[in-house]
């Protein structure tokens, strides 16, 4: 009986998402320019915000997607050290690279919208700390990857650090709450509660979420595959390297 | 068609421009990256079928 | 009997599998000597017995603590003494005296000399002389007699006789005719074809 | 794993500078800030707990490369792995030696190098307090850091990329129960937060640690 495993096969894997990619990537391209169109042109301004409300629509998906690429990380390493399976591990390497500028995105759009909000590009308020330092941790997964040559050393160990490197994540989270009680979080100012907004501003932003959630579906396929081939021809070169 | 962004127009294209600039720049490289492994690769397994 | 025995070993270096298809036992009293040209995978071999490294496939199967490994590097620190270097590895491996391994190699009057002022040779010496404080019946020695003079190596020629006699097996990757009966592995017909491409993962998928 | 522990203590000692390396550092750093923000000693002693956690932190993270680099490159770790010795054990006492090296000489400093900073009165107490709590957890976590490096070429920078996100926990809660202490504030939540920060870092970063090496070495 075929397994959920059996998706993982290399080859199985290459050749489903050989089908697949296209597909999501044209969802992905229309929902994601869909629901920034309609956010954009189409809604109204907030009373309060203004304008500014039209940020939300970039800067509440990709700040879900940054903390739930970190997720998806931390169970693809859990998978491969259990497992073994080192497409899982790839798909933990080609999501570092996506989470982290999701992880950029939404800090460059919080701090664009605190500018006129706050009258401050930067506070040291518990949530965009708390981004910064998922960005650090992102910043350390990769530079592990890039230092390590053997392929299945640099998939262990960036697994292991990612394992410890989430419960110390999870910790800083606390800290940096307790650290700084959050002054600028004011119920009306915050898009995270959906009973607090508007079907107007809250339709678009689905359809945005939705659209980031497939483009980062797509980008994760297209940089898996290439993380698969680059593991073969790294197998091959070292191998011509032996015999040359 | 241009919606009036009021005072905030600045702030708001800002946002929407790193965005699009940063996503790009990813999509962009990915495939490129992409597109040169897979040359390689191809290269390195004719390499493979008419040595080996 | 055999102390240590190995079935259908393949062994690989960087992911590239290098020998293939090793099967060997040693018993007590043995000595076995491997051979190859350099890059044949001797040291991965010796790694692999010790326990560092695991097998592609295939086991190896050994008594729990019974082997003491040495590599090229002698692991000692220049800023302690020869002696307390090598108490120290007697405390590690439980053993008590130092005094007999120092004789053997004819460290004695060197003995309260930091270790990063002795000579190359010296510092081998000392390097082996930490299998005597093992206590390990198991020794698996890579390259032992690197930088030794000709009366080093009957040194320890002698240490190893004396070994062997008392129970122990020798594993040994290494060149020079030490001078006892011995089975010899060349390792070179075990070569494996670099080219195979190990598990699935590997594979071609294009 | 006693004898793992004494031969650390004197190779640090005999190498010179094991434990006075981290705690010049340390007292270079405290000396520059004030050169760096103005004397103005109200100012100072705002800023002295976090001067003083901050520069613990770094001063930890100086000497943290040699924990395993060192044996790694003379073959000693090869040894030690093939040693009836877990290697949880071993990454355990080399963690140790690198507290009693560098975090204990610390925390004996700080108070010290806290008069230059007009740390406040009251928070010498939790200063030294937190600093006993919170330096092992330096120690440990440096440990699993270096652990996951050794072996790589430039291990020593990458290891601080790795390392200095690990400790903003224990930096946080740190300095926040000096800054509550000066204010004479409660200190406990904090306190404990830190200690349990600690407790769990020494109990399992060891396991993480050691296999990190095993992956290493292989």
């Amino acid at each position: 009986m075929a397994s959920l495993w059996e998706w993982a096969n290399p080859r199985k894997f290459m050749t489903w998402t050989d089908k697949a990619l296209p597909v999501i990537s044209i969802f992905a391209a229309v929902l994601f320019l869909a629901g920034l169109i309609w956010g954009f042109f189409f809604t109204p301004d907030d009373y309060r915000q203004g304008a500014t409300v039209k940020i939300f629509y970039i800067h509440v998906p990709s700040a879900m997607i940054a903390i739930n690429a970190w997720l998806m990380m931390l169970i693809a390493s859990l998978i491969w050290l259990i497992r073994r399976h080192h497409v899982s591990v790839l798909a933990a390497k080609a999501a570092a690279p996506v989470g982290m500028v999701m992880t950029l995105i939404a800090l460059a759009s919080g701090a664009i919208w605190g500018k006129p909000m706050w009258g401050t590009y930067w506070e040291w308020d518990p949530r965009l700390t708390s981004f910064l330092i998922l960005f650090l941790f992102y910043v350390g997964y990769l530079a592990l990857w890039e230092a390590i040559e053997d392929p299945d050393t640099a998939a262990d160990l960036t697994s292991v650090l990612c394992l410890v490197g989430s419960v110390f994540a999870v910790l800083s989270r606390y800290a940096v709450n307790f650290w700084n009680q959050g002054l600028h979080q004011g119920a009306s100012l915050s898009l995270d509660k959906a009973e607090n907004v508007a079907d107007v501003f809250w339709y678009p932003a689905l359809v945005a979420l939705a659209g980031f959630v497939l483009l980062f579906l797509a980008l994760v396929l297209l940089r898996t595959r290439t993380e698969i081939r680059a593991r073969r021809l790294h197998a091959i070169e070292m191998r011509e390297r032996v015999q040359g | 068609m241009m919606p009036d962004l009021g005072k905030y127009a600045g702030d708001v294209f800002a946002a929407y421009g790193i965005t699009f600039v940063l996503l790009g720049g990813l999509i962009a490289l990915s495939l490129i990256r992409a597109a040169r492994i897979k040359k390689r690769l191809q290269a390195a397994e004719e390499r493979r079928k008419t040595n080996g | 009997m055999s102390i240590l025995s190995v079935t259908n070993l393949s062994i690989a270096r960087g992911g590239i599998p290098v020998l293939e298809g090793l099967n060997f036992a040693v018993g007590t009293g043995e000595v076995l000597v491997l051979r190859g040209p350099n890059g044949a995978g001797k040291t991965t071999l010796l790694r692999t017995l010790a326990g560092l490294q695991p097998p592609l496939s295939g086991t190896v199967t050994c008594a729990d603590d019974a082997v003491a490994y040495a590599a090229h590097a002698d692991g000692l620190k220049s800023t302690l003494t020869a002696a307390e270097n090598l108490k120290f590895w007697a405390g590690v491996y439980g053993g008590g005296d130092i005094e007999p391994a120092l004789k053997a190699f004819d460290l004695a009057a060197l003995a309260d000399r930091l270790a990063g002022n002795l000579s190359a040779g010296q510092k081998r010496r000392l390097g082996l002389a930490r299998l005597l404080v093992t206590g390990r019946p198991v020794w698996i020695l890579d390259e032992p007699t690197v930088s030794l003079d000709a009366a080093s190596v009957a040194l320890f020629a002698a240490a190893v006789a004396n070994h062997i006699a008392q129970g122990g097996a020798l594993i040994v990757a290494t060149h020079i005719d030490l001078g006892f009966d011995a089975q010899v592995l060349d390792v070179a017909p075990f070569r494996a074809d670099p080219q195979v491409m190990s598990g699935a993962f590997d594979e071609a998928f294009l | 794993m006693i004898r793992l522990l004494m031969r650390d203590l004197i190779l640090a000692l005999r190498a010179g500078g094991g434990f006075g390396l981290g705690l010049g550092f340390f007292l270079i750093l405290v000396t520059l800030v004030p050169f760096g923000v103005g004397p103005d000693s109200e100012r100072l002693s705002a800023i002295a707990p976090g001067v003083l956690w901050v520069g613990a932190l770094l001063a930890c993270l100086l000497s943290l490369d040699r924990i395993f680099a060192l044996d790694y490159e003379d073959g000693s770790l090869d040894l030690l792995a093939t040693a009836p010795v877990p290697l949880e054990g071993l990454v355990a006492m080399k963690a140790l030696a690198h507290w009693i090296t560098t975090g204990l000489p610390l925390v004996v400093a700080a108070p010290m190098l806290g008069v230059l900073l007009h740390l406040d009165g009251a928070a010498y107490t939790w200063l030294i307090v937190t600093l006993l709590i919170g330096t092992p957890a330096l120690s440990f976590i440096g440990a699993f850091g270096a652990a996951i490096t050794v072996g790589l070429k430039r291990g020593g920078l990458l290891m601080s990329l790795l390392v200095l996100p690990l400790y903003i926990p224990t930096l946080i809660f740190g300095a926040e129960v000096v800054r509550r202490g000066a204010q004479g504030f409660d200190v406990m939540t904090p306190l404990l937060m830190q200690g349990g920060i600690s407790a769990g870092a020494i109990a399992l970063l060891p396991f993480a640690a050691a296999a990190a090496i095993r992956i290493s070495l292989r």
